[in-house]
């Protein structure tokens, strides 16, 4: 077994049961941390397959950014985990079949007899001068123009939609209307009284 | 060598397990998102491993918009976890049950 | 005068136009009344309809009147008119029923008269427009399309059990013509175009002839209906308000009829000689077995139902004799008595039956049952009324010199031809129409007074008698004097005899 | 590598929208709460303007830009102007609905229009990532706005049960792309093509992508067994966004459906003609089936919808420009139909009443007569009844059935449509036959009055003068 | 020529529209508007019906056949209405006419009271009276039609539509339950006759392809080996077949055995109607068919046959019930079943001339005897039961000497009309060669017996004897008024003398020649007519006969029953009681029709009803199929469980379903 087979299988042993354990865990905190765990071990596979940027990418940004968004949600939500995973044994076995069924099915169709070695012999890898970042980022910008904007409105549409969903303007609360504050003129705020003076006594 | 059908055999058993996350699970619907976040990742080692065997960057390509999307995805889902939670202060899946037949 | 006019156009959307010039003017707004309206609409498509038959050449059996022009294109798809002395009648006895229903739901209809009056002449309009339409997709667009007022009378208007009823009515027949509707694909699919004349010259094979027929047989066999897909004719007619059950009894059931005749004899000819025996036996049961059921219906119109279903088996064995009649004598000469009977029987059970629902009607509107048990002695009280009940029962019970006879004695007389026991068993409505019909004028008009309802009772007033006496005018008229409308079918009648004689195969 | 310069015409309309999206969210921060009718009627312009820009496409010659990525042809071009004509009438309908449930914000427009922008990417990609773009962008958007009532439980489950079934659906398409991707080594569907019609790839990896993608197109636009998400969410969902969810998309739907079969994997409609039949048979028999046991409209209308969705595959099945031009017809005519249906639900809710009972229909001729006459007319239409506009879409369809020779199937349509009927007509019967439950006055904007009248009329009037809208969808299929 | 079809067309017409002003207009016109109208129809009818009669016999003119309207024409067969004016037709019409003329003028006294019949709730005895005289007008009318019809279909429209003003007039008083009962009885048994006789016109057309008499009649000799397969295997000569359908025709309207059973029963109608329909005219309309069309029955042995013994056995059995009968009307109505026997039995034995004699003379002396019974029930206020009457003959003198005259004529006294005519009928049957006759020649001779017994049971109970009726009406009995009893006295006249006067050319000479064809095998006549020398000789030779002695045998009895011995007939009928209760019962077919044909089609529709309609149709097919979708419907959208993991499952599932239609492919 050569180094690279060794990084795949002990990889992706562990990608694997880090996905059975996001699935069976009790708690959602463990769910999210083996997640995580997923991700790391899948960014190694990339590596292997010369995906070094997206390795990278998927590093930064899952677990930089998205998992701690689960985490924090998790946490917020304050969720009872003990009734969490009642039951779970009970639809275990036909959860289990149809998965099976499903996987047969599938490494059927993407097993050895498609894509074995001999279909699909490895490409010879890039010279040293390669930059896999500088050719995504070549491509993105020429090519691929046009879904790079549509992507970015993706982001912007995520941004309002998670504002419009989640920011709440409660009707009790005081808050300072910068606005009303600017606007406020003298006369509606002061008002000069005249007095007679105090006669001396 | 690693021949591309290991890898799509690993990208298929994690397909499988988050889809039998989605359905095992009856309890915690972040773990729903999470499993949709797996699934997405299987698609990725997919289109990667694709890519490099047949030496075109799209497939690189394409997953960066994935991960893009699936970065959407989770802000837009939690969003929607959380209005969930505070409309009904569960997010238990077997509690879903308003809209039915 | 009127040649250069579009005639069938102006029968077609004069009621169509007028119907929704009814809805608008509504009798919700004082001033302009409904009826008033509705009542110069039918008449005025009544007027018009009448040169298509002063004017009809029946010496032709070519398409008259004809109209054609580019409807949808895409589907190759013509707003093609044309009639002939298969469809002439029709027009205008729907032309003249119609007039008859506005007259009779004059002062019965209280709740949304508009609405009411709307859908009689909206229907009058597509009526006129099936029996007219040359053009495949026109006649089924139509003929669906008749549906729906339909159902909305039957379902406003009706009583008791109306919903079921109305449902059952047109789910029945949309399942019926959706099987026609795939037909007249296929059709399409191999003849390319939507012109029934196209497919009357179109030669198919006969296993494709057969399930066409039979595609074309459950949508006509429902609306004529056949046994046994017949039992939504009482449900809809018990429930029907008087018009709607008239416009049912004597238009829409002519319609499954007009379909045999315009479509599965001339398109499938062999497939009708090698399934007349089906259609044969059909008719004989619904002549014999639903006499029968007639007989002990306690419902007057549920039994004026299944007579009409009785009686519209006549129609149906007239048309489908005519292979065996061609075997027997060698030749499809002796053939047209029997179609021509089925016709004639068309129109007569189009007057006879609308006569006998309208005298059902005048005695719901006073007493709200249509039980017979319910009555007995109505002559004590209203005799004028009790006279045209009898003449119309007795039209019913094919009595000669009425209409009713006419074609029932056609179609036996060229039954016998055929075989001597299916005139036997056609015949056999001499006894049992007699039967069902006279012995509920026993119970119903005959007798003492039985209750103090029928005591009350007031004898029919001039516009009851009106259409009554109109109607019974037509009644004899037709049965005393047959022969234009004859002469009007001749040569049609021998054109398509001429026609299913040659194989399509 | 030279730089690559584009021909951004084509795309015109698309960019003209994305501006304003961004203008409308910057000017809506401005906006008090008042004048907020100023977002509203710039959405509504910026729909009329991207209509404006789209029509003036109309006779260009067919042609692919940015790197083949979008294609600008007259099927994609007729599919946006009746996506932006729909949108448009949604947010006409829905404007006091969401006035009264407090939905009246910037955000729902802008979501709103960035939906239609992720149609119309859809509609014109012609390349496995711009088209899974749209797609996730119109997605995102529906998924928000779903979730748009936020104190509204019912619209929250709806929401949560959309987003997990749509993201386990795009993921299984973006699956079954890999695959494709793996076997034709692209992701263009021009080049998917020739390499399919080549017939090189391993035709077992493609079948397996195929069956993959064609779970995405079916959950998106509702067919069984993908269908479970439509009646929950229509039925959750307020009623403004029902009417949007269940309008527009399906044209993009229906779009993405002819890119990804037709423009690349013609090569195996053998494949996908079975697949196809057996998602249409099932949709019409438990589309038209379950409907028949629903007490609320909306979920009736779901499940006629998934119905619907059967019948335009059928138009799919015959694999001819025929057939996909009766499909297309059939996909504008089902959002008209399904336009003016929820509209009409639209039309009897009241701030804190949502008039979605079936009950809540009874005796409506007293109330309003037109009103009436219109839900008869969509009721029948719906049910495929001459001479309204359903009739001609189901004709089209069975036509080209009948046509290739599919006679079961035609056979098996035509009876569903009639057990579909049934649950139709219990809607006029409700509306007819019945007596009101309450003596209430519709009151409606003039806008909805009018919207809702124009929509009536043209099921009737386009029912009754087919040729128009036939005869554009057969030259857009090339068919004529 | 041209004139004589006016006068044709006046014959017929005038009774038409007669009825029709009296039947319109009868409230504007009146009573007396409404009888003179009618009156005025009828006798110009009767009066332009002796001029035929006169120019044709007497004069000898040319019989003629003329079509004056075409109906319709359908495959070039053209069905017309037309008159077929021979010596047979102008007897007919001459008869039709005159006891017609008899009744309307009868009326006027018989229904002069009608309001009483009537209950005070009741509208429609209003006009009655009008009415009434609108109905024999129409009557009039049809049965002129039918004699006067040169066709099949005209014939068949006259036969149905004196079928229909028969229903009217039986049911005339509508408020009587047993009247109404009758009528449809009547017109049912009438119409399962008129089934046969449709059939057989059928058969007619098919064979010769038109339906007029002359042309059919010349071509029949051409068809008579002409065979038809009726039930697989066995195959029937084509003229038998159409000449017992059309005398199944015959059978219902003539009442023979067995539909004979709405006669009796239409004695609920008004009396005078009793004597034009139900005595004179309508019910002989089976005897004239057939006479008319004897080309056809001349061909057919075995048809004749089926005519003899039917018409044999109505003329005993029926005969044997006037025994028993109480009510005076239907005495006479069982006589007039079992004279139609007796016609019908020669029309079998090919008398057809003896047969229509006896139809004329029967005509005249059976209305008498009806319009008598009737002037005794206006006497007895409108009471019918013998057993209350008796020792009339005193008050009534005129209706007694006529009822007498009458009997006579029936039971055949020498030297009566009855005589000749019912003599040559069993002289006739007794010659006859063909199967049945014997048994038919037995037959009528008892039944000479048994009429003579069963009229003069009648005749003694009514005029003779004790005085049974109560106080009350004993003290208003007087003689009826002139317009009753001076029909009773001109219908006596040719009671007692037509006989004598036409049985020569009538019977035994050349009369019917040309009208009525009889094969030389069959013509018992002409061999009567050898020994034939002139009415006196005939008369005088009868006291050498069987039935004279019989005849007065059964007058004897009688007279020894009902005025000398008058417990006997007690005694006798306790003694056979099952006899008594078989006769009572009428053979049972009264009961036999309304349990087996009555009810039974009752319980056939009731159960192709419920079991086909409504259970098998409608809820088995129609509502069962909504049912299955409902029910579908219900369990399916359990799948819809509200549940996510349950929709995600669905949509794996699906997704290896899709793989599965591959993999198994």
């Amino acid at each position: 077994m050569s180094f690279e087979q060794f990084v795949f299988y002990a990889f992706s042993a562990l990608l694997v049961l880090s996905a059975g354990m996001v699935i069976t865990v009790r708690n959602p905190v463990h769910s999210a941390l083996f997640l995580v765990l997923a991700f790391f071990t899948s960014a190694a596979l990339w590596v292997l397959l010369e995906a070094e940027f997206l390795a990278i990418t998927l590093v930064l940004v899952y677990v930089g950014a998205v998992m701690v968004l689960f985490l924090f949600v998790v946490m917020m939500l304050d969720i009872n985990i003990v009734t969490m995973r009642k039951g779970f044994a009970r639809y275990l076995p036909i959860g289990a079949i149809v998965a099976l069924l499903l996987l047969a099915v599938m490494v059927m169709a993407v097993g050895g007899e498609h894509f074995g070695l001999e279909k699909w012999s490895a490409p010879a890898a890039h010279g040293a001068h390669y930059s896999n970042t500088k050719e995504l980022g070549r491509l993105l910008y020429t090519q691929y123009l046009y879904p790079f904007e549509i992507a970015a409105m993706i982001l912007l549409v995520a941004i309002v939609a998670a504002i419009a969903l989640t920011l709440r303007r409660r009707p009790g609360t005081r808050i300072q209307s910068v606005d009303q504050q600017v606007a406020a003129r003298r006369d509606e705020r002061v008002r000069l009284v005249s007095m007679s003076a105090e006669e001396r006594k | 060598m690693i021949a591309l059908s290991d890898y799509l055999i690993v990208s298929a058993i994690l397909f499988c397990i988050s889809m039998a996350g989605v359905f095992i699970n009856r309890k915690n619907v972040l773990i729903l998102l999470m499993c949709v976040e797996l699934m997405l990742l299987a698609v990725n080692i997919n289109f990667i491993a694709f890519s490099h065997f047949l030496g075109d960057a799209s497939g690189q390509i394409f997953v960066f918009f994935i991960l893009t999307v699936a970065a959407a995805e989770a802000a837009i889902g939690l969003a929607i976890l959380v209005v969930l939670f505070r409309n009904r202060r569960t997010i238990n899946v077997d509690e879903l049950d308003l809209l039915k037949g | 005068m009127f040649s250069n006019l579009p005639l069938l156009s102006l029968v077609i959307w004069t009621p169509i136009i007028g119907g929704l010039l009814v809805l608008v003017t509504g009798s919700e707004r004082k001033g302009l009344d409904a009826r008033v309206v509705a009542l110069l609409v039918a008449l005025l498509t009544f007027v018009l309809s009448l040169p298509l038959f002063s004017q009809f050449d029946s010496t032709s059996s070519a398409m008259q009147f004809v109209e054609r022009s580019v409807w949808i294109d895409t589907f190759n798809v013509f707003y093609h008119l044309g009639v002939d002395g298969i469809s002439m009648p029709l027009i205008v006895l729907t032309t003249f029923m119609t007039v008859i229903v506005v007259i009779a739901g004059w002062r019965v209809i209280t709740y949304k008269k508009a609405q009411y009056m709307a859908a009689f002449l909206i229907m009058e309009g597509l009526m006129n427009g099936v029996f007219a339409s040359l053009d495949a997709m026109l006649f089924y667009v139509l003929w669906e399309a008749m549906l729906i007022p339909m159902f909305i009378i039957i379902g406003i208007w009706g009583g008791e059990r109306r919903v079921y009823a109305t449902i059952k009515f047109f789910l029945y027949t949309f399942l019926g013509s959706v099987f026609m509707l795939v037909a007249l694909l296929w059709l399409h699919s191999q003849t390319g175009s939507f012109a029934i004349l196209d497919y009357h010259a179109a030669r198919i094979g006969l296993n494709a002839q057969i399930l066409i027929f039979l595609a074309f047989l459950i949508a006509f066999a429902v609306k004529v209906p056949m046994w046994p897909v017949h039992t939504w004719l009482p449900d809809a007619h018990v429930e029907a308000p008087t018009g709607g059950s008239v416009i049912l009894a004597a238009i829409m059931l002519k319609l499954g009829a007009y379909g045999f005749l315009r479509f599965s004899l001339p398109i499938t000819p062999d497939a009708s000689h090698a399934l007349d025996w089906l259609m044969i036996t059909l008719s004989l049961v619904a002549v014999v077995y639903i006499s029968f059921v007639a007989l002990v219906q306690q419902d007057m119109k549920k039994l004026i139902a299944y007579s009409s279903i009785a009686h519209m088996g006549f129609v149906t064995l007239g048309f489908f004799i005519a292979f065996m009649i061609a075997g027997n004598t060698g030749s499809f000469k002796g053939t047209v008595m029997g179609i021509e009977g089925g016709m004639v029987q068309r129109v007569s059970h189009g007057f006879v039956s609308g006569a006998m629902v309208l005298c059902v009607g005048v005695l719901y509107d006073r007493m709200h049952s249509r039980q017979i048990s319910d009555y007995g002695g109505v002559v004590n009280t209203m005799p004028k009324f009790a006279a045209f009940m009898v003449l119309f029962a007795m039209a019913n019970a094919g009595l000669p010199g009425t209409s009713g006879f006419v074609g029932e004695f056609m179609v036996i007389l060229s039954a016998f031809k055929a075989n001597f026991w299916i005139a036997f068993f056609a015949a056999t409505t001499l006894m049992l129409g007699a039967a069902y019909t006279l012995w509920m004028v026993k119970r119903v008009i005959y007798g003492k007074v039985s209750n103090h309802h029928v005591a009350e009772l007031t004898d029919i007033d001039s516009r009851e008698f009106l259409f009554l006496a109109t109607l019974a005018v037509m009644v004899l008229l037709l049965g005393l004097w047959p022969a234009p409308l004859l002469e009007v079918m001749g040569a049609t009648v021998d054109h398509l005899v001429e026609h299913i004689t040659h194989s399509k195969l | 590598m030279t730089a690559q310069t584009y021909n951004f015409l084509p795309a015109l309309p698309e960019m003209f929208m994305l501006g304003m999206i961004c203008l409308i969210l910057v000017i809506d921060l401005f906006l008090s709460e008042r004048s907020r009718v100023v977002t509203y009627l710039l959405s509504q312009a910026t729909l009329v303007g991207t209509f404006a820009l789209t029509l003036s496409l109309y006779g260009t010659q067919p042609e692919q830009t940015f790197n083949g990525m979008f294609i600008n042809d007259l099927m994609g071009l007729l599919l946006k102007l009746a996506t932006l004509i729909a949108t448009f009438m949604v947010l006409a309908y829905s404007r006091s609905y969401l006035r009264e449930h407090q939905m009246f914000s910037g955000e729902f427009f802008v979501l709103g229009l960035a939906a239609v922008l992720g149609m119309m990417v859809m509609i014109s990609a012609h390349h496995f990532v711009p088209l899974y773009l749209g797609l996730e962008l119109l997605s995102l958007s529906l998924y928000a706005m779903v979730a748009m009532q936020r104190d509204s439980v019912a619209a929250s489950e709806a929401a949560m049960k959309y987003f997990v079934l749509g993201a386990m659906a795009s993921a299984m398409l973006l699956y079954g792309m890999s695959m494709i991707y793996g076997a034709t080594a692209s992701l263009n569907l021009g080049d998917i093509n020739i390499a399919v019609q080549s017939g090189r790839p391993d035709d077992l990896v493609l079948v397996f992508g195929l069956v993959f993608v064609m779970v995405g197109v079916a959950f998106k636009l509702g067919a069984v067994p993908f269908h479970m998400w439509v009646p929950d969410v229509y039925h959750g969902a307020p009623t403004a966004v029902t009417l949007f969810v269940s309008s527009a998309p399906k044209i993009a739907a229906f779009a993405m459906l002819m890119r990804l079969l037709v423009d690349g994997l013609s090569g195996i409609y053998a494949q996908w003609h079975d697949i196809l039949v057996v998602l249409a048979f099932l949709s019409m028999a438990i589309g038209n089936i379950v409907a028949i046991a629903q007490s609320n409209i909306k979920r009736m209308l779901a499940y006629s919808g998934i119905s619907h969705m059967g019948f335009l595959m059928l138009g799919v099945i015959a694999g001819n420009s025929g057939g996909y031009a009766s499909a297309m017809y059939y996909a504008l005519v089902y959002v008209l139909m399904g336009l003016g249906g929820f509209g009409m639900v639209i039309l009897l809710s009241r701030a804190g009443f949502e008039a979605e009972r079936l009950d809540d229909f009874k005796g409506l001729n007293e109330r309003s007569p037109w009103y009436a006459a219109l839900m008869l007319f969509f009721m029948f239409s719906m049910a495929g009844v001459p001479p309204f506009l359903g009739f001609w879409a189901k004709l089209g369809v069975i036509q080209s059935l009948v046509a290739t020779g599919h006679m079961p199937l035609a056979v098996a349509a035509v009876l569903f449509s009639v057990i579909g009927a049934f649950y139709y007509l219990r809607i006029v019967k409700l509306i007819y036959f019945d007596k009101p439950q309450t003596g209430e006055p519709i009151r409606a904007s003039g806008e909805l009055r009018l919207v809702l009248g124009v929509n009536g009329m043209a099921v009737l009037l386009l029912g009754i003068f087919p040729e128009t809208v036939i005869a554009l969808c057969k030259a857009a299929m090339g068919a004529v | 020529m041209e004139n004589m079809l006016n006068i044709l067309l006046a014959i017929a017409l005038a009774p038409l529209v007669g009825s029709l002003l009296a039947g319109l207009f009868g409230g504007s016109i009146g009573r007396r508007g409404a009888h003179s109208v009618t009156i005025l129809g009828v006798t110009i009818a009767f009066v332009l019906s002796l001029l035929v009669f006169k120019r044709l016999v007497l004069d000898g003119g040319e019989s003629i056949n003329q079509s004056v309207y075409t109906w319709l024409v359908a495959e070039g067969v053209r069905f017309e209405v037309g008159f077929l004016i021979d010596h047979l037709t102008a007897m007919m019409m001459v008869v039709v006419t005159f006891v017609s003329l008899m009744v309307h003028i009868y009326t006027i006294g018989y229904m002069a009271d009608d309001q009483h019949n009537w209950p005070d709730d009741s509208r429609a005895g209003t006009n009655s009276y009008q009415r009434f005289f609108s109905y024999i007008s129409l009557f009039t009318f049809s049965m002129l039609m039918l004699v006067m019809a040169n066709n099949f279909m005209q014939l068949f429209f006259g036969w149905e539509a004196v079928g229909l003003v028969s229903y009217l007039l039986i049911g005339f008083w509508s408020t009587r339950e047993t009247a109404i009962y009758a009528n449809l009885k009547a017109f049912l048994v009438n119409r399962v006759g008129d089934f046969g006789f449709l059939l057989g016109i059928a058969g007619v057309l098919m064979y010769f392809n038109t339906l007029d008499y002359a042309e059919v009649f010349s071509a029949v000799s051409l068809q008579k080996d002409l065979v038809i397969s009726i039930l697989p295997g066995s195959e029937w000569n084509v003229l038998t077949v159409i000449a017992i359908l059309l005398f199944i025709g015959a059978m219902g309207k003539s009442a023979q055995v067995p539909l004979h059973v709405w006669l009796p029963d239409s004695m609920e109608g008004p009396t005078p109607i009793s004597a034009l329909i139900h005595a004179a005219t309508m019910v002989t309309a089976g005897i004239f068919m057939v006479a008319r069309m004897s080309p056809i029955y001349e061909l057919s042995e075995t048809a004749l046959t089926v005519v003899m013994v039917i018409g044999a056995t109505t003329a005993l059995f029926m005969g044997f019930l006037g025994l028993v009968q109480h009510d005076i009307k239907r005495v006479v109505a069982y006589s007039t079943l079992s004279q139609l026997g007796y016609m019908t039995a020669a029309l079998g034995a090919s008398a057809y001339a003896a047969s229509i004699f006896h139809l004329m003379t029967h005509a005249f002396f059976k209305a008498l005897l009806f319009l008598a019974a009737g002037s005794v029930i206006i006497a007895m206020h409108h009471e019918q039961d013998m057993r209350k009457m008796g020792g009339l003959r005193k008050y009534m003198p005129i209706t007694w000497i006529t009822s007498l005259i009458g009997s006579l004529a029936l039971i055949g006294t020498p030297g009566f009309a009855g005589f000749y005519s019912k003599d040559s009928i069993i002289e006739a049957v007794g010659m006859s060669h063909i199967a049945g006759a014997t048994y038919a020649h037995w037959a009528l001779l008892i039944g000479v017996f048994i009429t003579a017994l069963y009229s003069f049971r009648m005749y003694f109970l009514v005029f003779h004897g004790k005085e049974r009726m109560d106080h009350h009406t004993r003290e208003h009995l007087h003689e009826s008024p002139l317009v009753v009893t001076l029909p009773l006295i001109l219908l006596a006249i040719p009671s007692v003398v037509i006989g004598a006067l036409y049985v020569g050319p009538m019977v035994f000479g050349n009369f019917f020649a040309g009208a009525i064809h009889v094969e030389e095998a069959h013509n018992v006549l002409g061999e009567l007519a050898e020994e034939f020398h002139g009415p006196l000789t005939m008369a005088a030779h009868a006291i050498t006969s069987v039935p004279f002695w019989l005849a007065l045998a059964g007058v004897v009895t009688a007279w020894l029953l009902y005025m000398k011995f008058t417990d006997v007939p007690e005694k006798i009928r306790a003694r056979l009681s099952v006899l008594y209760r078989i006769l009572e019962n009428k053979y049972g077919f009264d009961w036999f029709y309304g349990h087996f044909f009555g009810g039974g089609s009752q319980l056939l529709g009731k159960g192709l009803w419920r079991a086909g309609d409504v259970v098998l149709i409608d809820g088995l097919l129609v509502n069962g199929s909504a049912r299955v979708v409902g029910w579908s419907a219900a369990l399916l959208r359990h799948f819809q469980s509200g549940y996510l993991y349950h929709y995600a499952f669905a949509m794996i599932v699906g997704l290896l379903s899709l793989f599965g239609l591959f993999v198994l492919k």
